[in-house]
């Protein structure tokens, strides 16, 4: 048992986590929150990959902390456009949820004008 | 052979884990928000200077224990900018979740 | 005197764990921020008295990186009680 | 040691329990703030993996910017939200959810304790090849040199993304300043902490920047920083967001991909390769591009939370 295994469980349990909630869950927003969950749990695993191909001079392989570094970013990015389309929905029918009827009830003059 | 300094070390930073013990269980035990934000703010600022205190002769240096210095008030300061602000959303109606 | 450190680390991630069940009970949004902010502080002595143990300053750097933008996540969150409550032209159709 | 474990698991158990309370809990602010508290605590878990790197970027982006955006965005979407939550998925589903997501993980966690032994890693290519680029940091060699082609091309991901935030703007607001114009209180204390944290924050986001070359650090977690003084500046209503139209907004926007692309046809002409570097000028030519870089990732992060254009004034 090393710190890498344990966090490494620990990622993949976030990962089914995450993955429940993004399905299991109506409203987008918590789907929202449910993939960064998820994104996080496959970002431990990179760590863990990382962590253990520590040699000598070096705490890990610097290439999966690379590639994590990049991922958190382009997640953020990710979430920053949900979030934005969550709110013009939300404006453009009043519903938080993707139910049939908040869509059907978009006004044709709320999607361009 | 237990040093004077290490000594030091010893008695802030157990004062510090004793004020984050107070902070937490006044955070717990306390009736109402704001007697609640009272108690945690004092309490865990006291608690992270005490523990700068104590590890700022073993940093290393100068520039080291001023970088630990510097993070202390750091937070001592947003804490106590964002602590009035929670105090007043607290005051102005602040809604239930449940 | 690691033992000691790595002991106080572990009494003050206990403790802010301890205060962390704030976060679940509410009952207030505040209590809950509130709740979030002892973590951070909590977080920053962690990481600090981690940083001695192991003798990695650049661990201090986080915690500098934390107390920055602990604060930001509450400025979010009060923001919303004092501005857009109050008349923010949210619904500008 | 033993104790390091028992702590390690303690951490893990920490995490899960509160992933959990944030995907079941009703309350979608609760459930935000029980992401920031998240992002708290991989921020240490990354400190335990000893990847101080990543540590630095979750702890801004994680607890930080994503924190502070779905916080809003929770608040925002308001009362309705809760109301939403009576439109729950049936039991089956749930069922079937659950049972998916389990096979998952396992597989996952499967995968963990099989990996090969020893484990593959680049590391000693990546400490062969340090001297190459004169800095000491190999993940930001890694990002800047061996990689340097996906750091590129994320920060195209990074525009296309703020490409699609923008276009949810309505017509006639197109050109106009973005997210709603927030008032400022010089009484208020939320004015002296935005006055008084940014000039402190662009100090230790440029250090971020500076250190990166030799110590855990770098243009991301500088940039990002930077980004989050910027924002806390327009939250207080000390400075408002420039007019998505703004010509110096594009150029800064594009700064640090085009010197990249500039840098990387150089390369091409004067080297062996495409983004290949001429040895003797590698680490000036990296500490410009981290620095387009740097103000690149902060202006499109900054952008990216503030929103679409979204009122009137369009110049």
């Amino acid at each position: 048992m090393t710190a890498a295994v344990v966090f490494g469980l620990c990622g993949a349990a976030a990962a089914g986590l995450g993955l429940y909630g993004a399905i299991a869950n109506p409203r987008p927003l918590r789907k929202i929150l449910a993939f960064n969950l998820l994104s996080s749990g496959v970002f431990l695993l990179f760590g863990v990959i990382a962590r253990r191909g520590a040699v000598s001079a070096f705490s890990g392989d610097p290439v999966p902390q690379a590639l994590v570094i990049t991922g958190i970013v382009v997640a953020a990015a990710g979430t920053a456009l949900a979030v934005a389309l969550l709110l013009r929905f939300f404006k453009a029918t009043g519903s938080t949820t993707l139910s049939a009827g908040a869509l059907a009830s978009i006004p044709a003059d709320s999607i361009d004008e | 052979m237990i040093s004077v300094a290490d000594i030091f070390t010893v008695i802030a930073v157990s004062a510090g884990a004793f004020f984050f013990m107070a902070g937490s269980v006044g955070l717990l035990r306390f009736p109402d928000t704001l007697t609640r934000l009272h108690a945690l703010t004092k309490a865990d600022n006291l608690g992270l200077g005490l523990v700068v205190l104590g590890l700022m002769p073993r940093a290393g240096g100068l520039l080291p224990a001023l970088k630990l210095a510097s993070v202390w008030l750091l937070v001592l300061f947003t804490g106590a900018a964002v602590s009035q602000l929670i105090a007043r959303a607290a005051r102005d109606g602040d809604q239930d979740d449940e | 005197m690691a033992e000691f450190l790595q002991f106080a680390s572990g009494f003050v991630s206990a403790m802010v764990v301890l205060g962390m069940v704030r976060i679940v009970r509410g009952p207030t949004r505040a209590d809950r921020m509130m709740a979030a902010q002892l973590l951070g502080t909590g977080g920053i002595a962690a990481l600090l008295l981690r940083s001695d143990i192991t003798g990695t300053p650049s661990v201090i750097d986080v915690a500098l990186v934390l107390a920055l933008l602990a604060a930001f996540a509450s400025v979010a969150f009060v923001v919303k009680g004092a501005r857009e409550a109050s008349g923010e032209p949210e619904a500008s159709e | 040691m033993t104790s390091d474990i028992i702590l390690d698991c303690i951490l893990a158990a920490l995490v899960l329990a509160v992933g959990c309370w944030v995907i079941v809990v009703r309350d979608s602010f609760a459930a935000a703030v029980g992401f920031v508290a998240y992002g708290l605590l991989l921020t240490l878990v990354w400190v335990r993996l000893d990847a101080i790197d990543v540590a630095l970027m979750e702890g801004a982006i994680g607890s930080g910017l994503t924190g502070a955006l779905l916080l809003r965005a929770s608040s925002r979407l308001g009362a309705k939200e809760q109301s939403a939550a009576a439109e729950q998925p049936g039991v089956m589903l749930r069922a079937v959810a659950a049972l998916f997501s389990v096979i998952v993980a396992a597989m996952l966690a499967t995968a963990v304790l099989y990996l090969p032994d020893p484990a593959p890693t680049l590391a000693p290519e990546a400490a062969a090849n340090a001297s190459a680029t004169g800095m000491a940091n190999p993940v930001t060699n890694v990002l800047m040199a061996f990689r340097a082609m996906d750091t590129m091309l994320e920060k195209v991901v990074l525009l296309v993304a703020l490409a699609g935030v923008w276009s949810l703007a309505r017509d006639r607001f197109w050109g106009a300043r973005p997210g709603p114009r927030f008032r400022s209180d010089p009484k208020d204390p939320l004015a002296l902490l935005a006055q008084t944290l940014p000039p402190l924050g662009i100090v230790v986001g440029i250090y971020m920047l500076w250190e990166g070359a030799n110590a855990p650090g770098g243009a991301f977690q500088g940039g990002t920083i930077i980004a989050a003084m910027w924002l806390l500046a327009v939250i207080a209503g000390l400075t408002d967001a420039p007019p998505v139209s703004n010509r110096r907004v594009r150029l800064a926007l594009i700064a640090g991909p085009l010197l990249f692309l500039i840098v990387g046809f150089g390369g091409l002409w004067l080297g062996e390769a495409f983004l290949a570097y001429p040895v003797a000028y590698a680490k000036p030519l990296l500490l410009v591009i981290e620095f387009a870089m740097t103000l690149t990732v902060a202006v499109t992060l900054g952008l990216l939370i503030v929103g679409p254009p979204d009122r009137e004034g369009a110049p």
